[in-house]
């Protein structure tokens, strides 16, 4: 039994600098304490090694699990975006606390929040990848559930204004309701199947008849509950207020984690329905593919559309995140496909996953790198569009990089965001959803106009005022992240292929006895490998 | 040496229809005639660089006459060779468009239009005159033009120069291509060259105006020249004659596409040609310096559509109905013209309205399928109206620009005006067709011609009122402005003075300030000087002598026809007019008399309404005649309202449709886009609200939605079910 | 799954209790059906934070007693298991929800979720 | 390894102008483009022009994105060469052009340009679907940035449409590129976006799919072009972007669109063109007429030239409607031509501008007592536009509309096969009229007429009343071009031949043979080579 850990050494590397943090974090020895986040990369590193060692296809414990190949690939991927995102949490919390600190005042363990929130976020990446290692309801019950959990508190604490505990309240509140919606779907599905395991769920949904209407209102219900945490339609509501009040760091933290805590939720359960149903036998049984459908269509035209609107940025990466949601959900639509890698809409959605997570963090790093004086004299995270003007030229690393993700957010190529969508074209166009794709295209084209306000204002506006204008944080490690994204988003683009390998390998559905008669083309290949 | 090869028959289209060599014998011609055109285009180019230079001497037209006078001497080598023997002679140039494709037969065909010349007898007798009178007219322009010497002398004489060129190409080419690369080069010097004195608004718009209206007529040419490849498969003269040629012969029904070829050329001829209904911009072209008047817009330019009409004349021959249309066009024209030019005060524009009126003669001539009629016109034609021009010019130039023949009188007999009142007057009588002048003998062929051909009658009359009219007009002009009491004012402007450029003409002339401030009392005319003189008489010596190629060499029945008869216009052969005209004779012989009385009819009333028992320049008889018909003599003046016309029925209608089209185009066409483009901000505005920030509101949201989900799945189900 | 909602099983497999025989599945998926309508109902109406959070309560458990209910129907007891976790979860959920309303009020001393409406658009 | 030099020439250039300092960015500018050029100019001269297959040439091909098929594959027939010549030379032109009419922010300027004539080439060099649109969609960034930052004052809005407007459209270009890729999926192994694959895989398209991926195709690829009605950005483009971002955009920018329907929409929807070319036919002779009558009424005379774009590229359209040599061979004439010869009057309105600070036709005018080298260009460079035998715009015209009058006769000796006819070409040739109203309408005020200068005119604190050296030097090469283009075009059109003809078997343009390859042609160009050699 113990090798059956294996699959969880990731998260166990992280859950013990989880402890460890904890503990530091209480340290009265300023050094000890600005440990945490070394400590925390430290661990993240090594989750990301152990992602990378983690049980494939081809191992005993993987086999009955929908997707076999899949834990490698997802946590390698967390931990990686963990990482990219950690160097940005520096000084979110606790910052004037600890200048307070050095100033003289005496350190109060009880006041310091450094230790839990280096800890919860890495719970928080431990539930995620509990998501992506999931055999079971139950299992992916908690996993959700320990994702985001601790983002609850990290909205709130993240800065001392109120604007962030409304956003913690809504959040909060939201989640719970969400929550509740798809534990009832759980429980739905386990009533109609009798299992919770998602290989005896599979087998039962397979047999004729088996996804009958229980079954399905209990998806439906676990797709909606759980579109809460991608911010898709109808539960996109809350993003942008959470994200506008949520510090910048956090709220590129829940641009990212819940996100993919939601797809890899949704990638399991839809494997274990398959995509062998339709008329061709290639698809999602019709139901779910139609609200699927009606959800990603959604999800992107509203995202996009509000997105225009907006002034601040934040809000407006917050609704351009509701909208890339709908893009990745057309991945899943579109389903394995029939073998090759860009017919496959899984491969194209976890891929899209990673462009969506670098490019994202990226952005949200380069305005977590500035800061302006707020009304009362104090300095605050930039929020307005107007903050961003003439970037470029006063601070070029981080206007560059706000551009350079701006544009691949757009999906201008050769940049990261165009290969991503290009391959859920291709596997769109494969599954034979071309109304999709052309509303997939002209969302794109919608969201052009905000991305190139998002682009434009750093290269080609010109301050207005210096004395107003903001001024970069204290904290180096936002600027790093904004730059790191920016020359993964240039540099990932010579390594698609072998990017695309893996995430297509880690989307191959194991075949189901009952399945493999329907889909010839996929036994073939499968054999072939 | 590639390049000076004849075309190798592989090359050349339609190989495969077994045409054979056609009727006439084509040899490769000496690439010595390329110098025809390349001289003058030297010129040109010497002309551009002097100008690039700065140069501020009578450099230009120096250039340019030699080049001229170099050119004349090929086209007379030409004429030796070439022409006097009756031959045709290709000389190959260099491919200028070419490239292969498919036909819808299936074979590999080559569409060519090189720059090649094809010179027969028509090509010549046109060169001639045309390199000949060029050489004369800018040795004439190295004097008119003097005042301006400098940058606008440069460009004058490259215009001129480049004018030459593209007359070379137009007459010259060996394919309806090259034709067409002639036709607009023409067209565009003719800009140019209208537009010389560019501060001039009105001069612009007239260049302008004979632009587009030139333009009216390409078009229809180039359908022309794309229907006859259509039909033909090639535009190279060779090789359509060839095929019109077994047309001929096969008799049958013409598909409608080769019918349709001559009228589309036809379009071309009268745009070039200021025939009805687009003869507009010929008047107006005259704001141009009158040697240009007088070389492009009156003796070679405008000839253009004459010569087309008569190198395409085997089409032409086709579609017989054709030529009536022709005939009809010119005869109408010719009065018409006649008619506006009787009621004129500005005596360019008197000779403008006789060139529209001669060119509608041309026209009648080949409409009655006398093209040896309307070459030997436009032949004479191009010496007599020249020396008209010029003698104007002439006078324009001495007097400061005016050309109101109610300011001028008696300019024969003032100080150093003789010889330009003798070519003036040689000039006059020849238009008026006073026997035994070249241009009674030409006008007479065509007269004949137009009454013997059956059907054409009426038109003979139209034709010979307008002689009348044409004797009374231009002897209008030489008694109101040669003869009788002498007395001038001035115009108010000084050509050329004005176009200097202030900024940098502080050194050049004092003399011209004077003249700028001029008046009445401190103005004296200046007579013309050698170089004008010269031109003048020669000129008016070959006015005279023209009419000897109606006579000589006897063998051929003159000069003309002798060259006609070579060449592709030899359409006329086939045509045996009636041996009798009302019974009276050989038809030449009787219209000699007829034609002779009218023309001194006409002189006669000229006499007596403007020279006879005028006291003053201002005044004359006819004034009272004027008043007594009314308006008639006010709508004369005013061309008949052709131009207000054209403006109510194109001008403005395009004009409003432009402001139209672009106000569509900025509210529907771009105000859809935008509507369009805003749609996604709309669609944001009306989802906006549901984003209230109420936490409630949000749960129902998630709740409605959920619901709203649930009933679609549903619904999927109950379709697929039912 | 037909024979799941066209069958009246009684859950009462064991006889001993007499008294729920005529209570089947449907009896215990109605009365959680209800709870968790109920508790959306006061969680879209309730203005108090501390009630809107009880009635989330109200709907994990009425999942619960769905799970409960399936348990007992499929004579395994996964859904039993689950349901102890989702207790877990919810007792977490509450410490949460009370220390955040605690924090809460501190800032704007009333618990109205109607208060927090800064954030929108 | 050619072509990709010469795509990476520039990029090299920009990158070593952004880390130079801002007072050499124009010098390093105008020395890379230089080299660019040298470099185009070296390739053109080991270019076999005579290759009679129409096979690419310098090929080469890197694998990219295995997983997707992606190759960055390059190679290159005379069409793409003569396009890549025109971008090569234009980027010099630019360069020089911006020298005193952009004074801010130069490094940003010029390293922008750069990466745009390299995107550019790339689009022309390209031998895969995808870098193609790769190139393609690229260059609207480097484009917005040269419209909004260097604008005239509503830069903003118009660099936003122009980037929304062409960006919507290509994507839906791209959904349709991607579903004949699917196709290729369907007969071959896996996914390509080789070009050539995909032609065999357009074969296999039915009619109906060929019909939706036409639509789809043209959305995009007409934007471009433009064709009406989807032109109206372009005249707001034009008239706010700067000097030399209007020399580019119609210069080369506009030519992707024309170029990826003759490479992209002709063989890959041979049936549904054949089908539909009377339909944009027709689009493009209403846009010829319409958008001609419009510059009549304009005062701004960059607007004024902008419609005429509209109008002159309605022909090249048109040519390539006609479906066969002639019409297709026209219509990449009058990419080259057009690009000369509006790209020259789109300097020479730029350089009045620097002078005088107005394009309205209302406060300037009779330039040419003023200016007279400046009148010359002017005048030579409208009348090219014009149409002028002798200069180059005419040959593309006459061919466009020579190609579209035979399209279709079949019962002529010169006629071909084809969808359109000889009524198409004439309602067409009437463009020849308006473009003579509206061009000389424009000269007439502008360069001739009595001399109007601006009130509060003052003269150029550097520049001279009249041109000077630099700007000489620009247009003057650009006059010998459309000068030499005009009188001796056939040996660019006998090295039309081979590819269109290859273009035409796989479109079927029922015109025209397979190529043979047996037909031996000695090497190198046309015009090294006696004309008795030649095919």
């Amino acid at each position: 039994m113990i090798e059956k850990l294996q699959i969880i050494h990731p998260e166990m590397a992280l859950f013990a600098a989880t402890c460890i943090v904890l503990l530091i974090g209480l340290s009265g020895r300023s050094a000890l304490r600005s440990a945490c986040a070394p400590l925390t990369g430290v661990a993240l590193l090594a989750a990301a090694w152990l992602g990378l060692q983690s049980p494939g296809a081809d191992s005993e414990l993987m086999q009955g699990m929908p997707f076999p190949g899949l834990l490698p690939y997802a946590k390698t991927l967390i931990a990686l975006i963990g990482l990219l995102i950690l160097p940005m949490l520096a000084g979110t919390v606790d910052r004037s606390y600890e200048k307070a600190v050095e100033r003289g005042e005496v350190y109060n363990p009880m006041r310091s929040t450094r230790g839990e929130f280096y800890a919860f976020f890495m719970l928080s990446l431990i539930g995620v990848m509990l998501c992506a290692t999931a055999d079971d309801l139950i299992w992916l019950f908690l996993a959700l559930e320990l994702t985001s959990l601790p983002t609850y508190i990290m909205v709130a604490m993240s800065t001392s204004r109120l604007r962030s505990q409304e956003a913690g309240v809504k959040y909060f509140f939201l989640g719970a309701f969400g929550a509740a919606m798809f534990l009832y779907g759980f429980a739905l599905l386990y009533g109609a199947t009798g299992s919770t395991f998602l290989s005896e769920i599979r087998e039962a949904m397979a047999e004729p008849g088996g996804a009958g209407p229980m079954a399905m209102l209990g998806l439906v219900m676990v797709i909606v509950g759980v579109s809460f945490k991608i911010a898709a339609v109808p539960m996109h509501f809350y993003a942008a207020d959470v994200y506008q009040g949520a510090g910048t760091t956090v709220a590129a933290f829940l641009a990212f984690a819940p996100k993919a805590a939601g797809f890899f939720t949704l990638l399991i359960l839809l494997g274990a329905v398959g995509w062998t149903h339709g008329p061709n036998g290639d698809a999602l049984p019709p139901e779910l593919r139609v609200i699927l459908w009606v959800i990603a269509a959604l999800t992107m035209t509203i995202g996009n559309t509000l997105a225009l609107l907006q002034t601040s940025v934040k809000r407006i990466l917050a609704y351009s995140s509701v909208a890339h949601s709908g893009y990745m959900l057309v991945g899943l639509i579109a389903g394995p496909g029939a073998g090759s890698i860009a017919s496959n809409g899984l491969a194209a959605m976890l891929f899209y996953l990673l462009c969506y997570g670098v490019m994202t963090t990226g952005a949200f790093a380069a305005i977590a790198a500035l800061e302006r004086r707020a009304a009362d004299g104090g300095r605050e995270e930039i929020d307005s569009i107007e903050d961003l003007r003439g970037l470029c030229r006063v601070y070029p690393l981080v206007g560059w990089s706000m551009v350079v993700c701006s544009l691949s957010l757009l999906g201008l190529p050769p940049l990261l965001g165009f290969f991503g969508k290009l391959m859920l074209f291709t596997s769109a166009i494969s599954a034979g959803e071309i109304v999709l794709v052309v509303v997939m295209g002209l969302n794109s084209a919608v969201a052009a106009f905000y991305y190139l306000r998002l682009a434009g204002y750093p290269l080609l506006e010109q301050r207005h005022d210096e004395a107003e204008s903001p001024t970069l944080t204290p904290a180096p490690g936002r600027r790093l992240a904004a730059c790191v994204a920016a020359v993964g988003v240039v540099a990932l683009v010579v390594f698609i292929s072998p990017l695309q390998r893996a995430s297509h390998e880690a989307t191959q559905l194991t075949p189901l006895p009952a399945v493999v008669e329907v889909k010839p083309a996929s036994e073939a290949e499968v054999a072939r490998r | 040496m590639s390049l000076w090869t004849h075309i190798p028959g592989a090359f050349s289209t339609l190989a495969a229809t077994g045409v054979d060599a056609g009727v006439v014998d084509i040899e490769m011609g000496r690439p010595l005639f390329l110098l025809i055109p390349a001289l003058p285009a030297l010129a040109a180019l010497l002309c551009g660089l002097y100008w690039a230079l700065g140069v501020k001497s009578k450099f230009p037209a120096w250039t340019t006459v030699a080049a001229l006078a170099g050119s004349f001497a090929v086209t007379l080598v030409a004429y030796f060779e070439i022409a006097a023997p009756g031959l045709t002679h290709v000389v190959h140039g260099f491919r200028w468009i070419n490239i292969a494709f498919g036909a819808a037969g299936g074979e590999r065909m080559l569409f060519v239009a090189d720059f090649s010349l094809y010179i027969d007898s028509l090509t010549v007798l046109w060169m001639l005159f045309v390199t000949g009178l060029a050489t004369l007219i800018a040795l004439y322009a190295s004097e008119y033009m003097s005042d301006d010497v400098g940058p606008g002398y440069c460009r004058f004489f490259f215009a001129f120069s480049l004018f030459v060129v593209a007359m070379a190409c137009l007459v010259m080419g060996d394919n309806l291509l090259m034709l067409f690369l002639g036709w607009e080069g023409v067209g565009l010097c003719s800009y140019l060259l209208i537009g010389y004195f560019f501060k001039k608004p009105s001069a612009v718009n007239a260049a302008k105006k004979a632009f587009v209206m030139n333009r009216i007529g390409d078009l229809g040419l180039m359908i022309g020249i794309m229907l006859a490849f259509l039909h033909f498969g090639s535009l190279r003269y060779e090789e359509i004659f060839a095929q019109v040629a077994i047309l001929q012969q096969d008799g049958g029904d013409l598909a409608w596409t080769i019918k349709a070829i001559p009228y589309l050329l036809l379009v071309g001829a009268i745009g070039k040609s200021a025939q009805l209904p687009l003869f507009t911009w010929l008047p107006d072209a005259m704001e141009g310096p009158t040697p240009v008047s007088a070389l492009i817009h009156a003796a070679t330019m405008v000839t253009a559509g004459v010569y087309l009409v008569a190198r395409m004349y085997p089409i032409f021959l086709l579609t017989p109905e054709s030529l009536t249309l022709v005939a009809w066009i010119g005869g109408l024209t010719a009065l018409v013209a006649a008619t506006i030019g009787m009621a004129q005060y500005d005596i360019k524009r008197i000779m403008a309205y006789s060139t529209v009126s001669q060119l509608g003669f041309m026209f009648l001539g080949l409409g009655v399928l006398t093209s040896v009629g309307a070459a030997f016109h436009v032949f004479t034609h191009a010496f007599f109206k020249a020396a008209l021009f010029l003698c104007c010019g002439a006078v324009m130039h001495g007097f400061a620009g005016q050309l109101d023949l109610r300011k001028l009188s008696g300019v024969q007999f003032m100080k150093g005006w003789g010889i330009v009142g003798v070519a003036m007057f040689v000039g006059c009588i020849n238009l008026a067709g006073l026997p035994f002048t070249a241009g009674f003998f030409s006008k007479d062929m065509i007269l004949a011609e137009a009454f013997t051909t059956p059907g054409f009658t009426a038109l003979g009359v139209i034709a010979l009122l307008t002689a009348g009219i044409t004797a009374y007009y231009t002897f209008r002009v030489y008694f109101r402005v040669f003869l009788g009491p002498q007395h001038f004012e001035p115009g108010d402007e000084l050509h050329g003075h004005d176009e200097h450029d202030h900024d940098d003409s502080h050194g050049d002339d004092g003399e011209a300030k004077t003249h700028d401030d001029g008046h009445a009392h401190d103005f004296h005319p200046h007579p013309p000087g050698w170089a004008i003189n010269t031109v003048l008489v020669v000129l008016a010596v070959g006015s005279i002598l023209a009419a000897l190629a109606y006579v000589f060499p006897r063998e051929t029945g003159g000069w003309v026809k002798g060259l006609i008869s070579t060449s592709s216009a030899a359409g006329a052969a086939h045509h045996d007019h009636e041996a009798s005209f009302f019974g009276l004779g050989d038809p030449h012989k009787v219209m000699y008399y007829v034609s002779g009385v009218i023309a001194l009819v006409g002189i006669a009333i000229a006499w007596w309404l403007h020279l006879a028992g005028r006291t003053t320049a201002a005044t004359s008889r006819a004034d009272a005649i004027k008043q007594k018909i009314g308006p008639v003599g006010r709508w004369a003046e005013r061309k008949w309202y052709f131009d207000e016309i054209y403006d109510f029925l194109f001008r403005y209608p395009l004009l409003i449709f432009s402001h139209i089209f672009y106000l569509f185009d900025k509210l529907v066409i771009d105000g859809l886009v935008d509507l369009f483009g805003r749609s996604p901000r709309s669609v944001g505005a009306g989802v906006r609200p549901t984003q209230s920030g109420g936490l409630q509101n949000y749960a129902m949201g998630m709740a409605g939605g959920l619901a709203f989900i649930i009933v679609v799945a549903w619904l999927v189900v109950w379709r697929m079910s039912s | 799954m037909d024979s799941l909602l066209t069958t009246s099983l009684t859950l009462a497999q064991d006889t001993r209790l007499e008294a729920f025989a005529g209570v089947t599945l449907y009896h215990y998926l109605f009365v959680s059906a209800t709870m968790f309508s109920l508790g959306v109902i006061g969680f879209l109406s309730r203005r108090n934070l501390i009630i809107m959070f009880l009635c989330t309560e109200m709907m994990f458990q009425a999942a619960g007693i769905a799970l409960i209910a399936f348990s007992r129907y499929w004579l395994n007891h996964t859904g039993e298991v689950f349901v102890i976790f989702v207790l877990t979860i919810a007792a977490a959920e509450a410490a949460l929800a009370l220390a955040l309303v605690v924090y809460l009020f501190r800032r704007k001393s009333t618990l109205d979720a109607d208060a927090w409406m800064e954030l929108k658009g | 390894m050619t072509l990709l030099m010469l795509i990476l020439i520039p990029l090299l250039g920009a990158a070593v102008i952004a880390f130079s300092p801002e007072r050499q960015a124009k010098w390093l500018c105008l020395a890379w483009s230089l080299i660019a050029l040298g470099a185009a100019v070296y390739a053109a001269f080991t270019f076999n022009w005579m290759e009679r297959t129409g096979a690419f040439q310098f090929s080469a091909s890197w694998t990219w994105i295995e997983s997707l098929g992606i190759e960055l594959s390059l190679g290159a027939d005379s069409v793409s060469m003569l396009l890549i010549l025109l971008t090569a030379l234009l980027a010099p032109i630019c360069a020089l052009a911006s020298f005193t009419a952009v004074q801010e922010r130069q490094k940003l300027y010029y390293s922008t340009m750069l990466v745009l004539f390299a995107a550019m080439t790339g689009v022309f060099a390209a031998r895969d679907l995808i870098f193609f649109y790769l190139c393609f969609e690229f260059t609207l960034a480097p484009m917005y940035v040269l419209i909004s930052q260097w604008g005239s004052s509503n830069r903003k809005a118009a660099a936003t449409k122009f980037f929304l407007y062409t960006f919507t459209g290509s994507i839906i270009a791209l959904a349709g590129l991607v579903y004949i890729a699917w196709k290729w999926t369907q007969i071959g192994d896996g996914w390509s976006f080789a070009i050539s694959d995909l032609e065999i895989a357009a074969s296999q398209m039915s009619m109906f799919e060929q019909g939706w991926v036409l639509l789809a195709l043209m959305v995009g690829f007409a934007v471009k072009v433009p064709l009406f009605p989807v032109h109206t950005w372009l005249p707001l483009a034009h008239t706010e972007a700067p000097t030399a971002g209007s020399v580019i955009l119609a210069g080369v920018l506009l030519k992707l669109g024309t170029y990826a329907i003759y490479r992209f929409v002709l063989p890959f929807t041979p049936l549904a063109i054949q089908e539909y070319a009377p339909l944009i036919a027709v689009l493009a002779i209403i846009g010829i007429i319409y958008t001609g009558l419009i510059c009549w009424v304009q005062r701004d005379v960059k607007k004024l030239v902008a419609y005429s774009s509209v109008s002159h590229l309605g022909f090249c359209v048109l040519g390539l409607m006609a479906l066969n040599t002639i019409g297709a061979a026209g219509s990449v004439m009058y990419m080259v031509n057009h690009g000369l010869s509006t790209g020259a009057l789109f300097l020479c309105i730029g350089m009045m501008y620097e002078r005088y600070h107005t394009r309205s036709l209302d406060e300037v005018g009779g330039l040419a007592s003023r200016m007279p080298v400046w009148a010359f260009f002017m005048v030579f460079f409208t009348l090219a536009s014009v149409g002028l035998p002798g200069l180059n715009g005419f040959v593309g015209e006459f061919m466009c509309l020579l190609g579209t009058f035979q399209s279709g006769a079949v019962d002529f000796p010169g006629g071909t096969t084809g969808p359109l006819g000889p009524w198409y070409a004439i309602a067409a040739a009437s463009g020849m009229i308006i473009a003579a109203i509206y061009l000389l309408y424009m000269v007439g005020r502008i360069v001739f007429g009595p001399l109007r200068e601006p009130s509060d005119h003052h003269a150029h604190p550097v520049l001279p009343t009249d041109l000077n050296l630099r700007e000489i030097g620009i247009l003057a090469p650009l006059a010998v071009l459309c000068l030499g283009l005009g009188v001796y075009p056939t040996p660019v059109l006998r090295s039309l031949e081979a590819p269109i003809n290859r273009v035409g078997v796989i479109a079927g343009f029922h015109d025209i043979e397979a190529p043979g390859s047996d037909e031996t042609a000695p090497a190198h160009t046309l015009v090294l080579v006696p004309e008795e050699a030649w095919p």
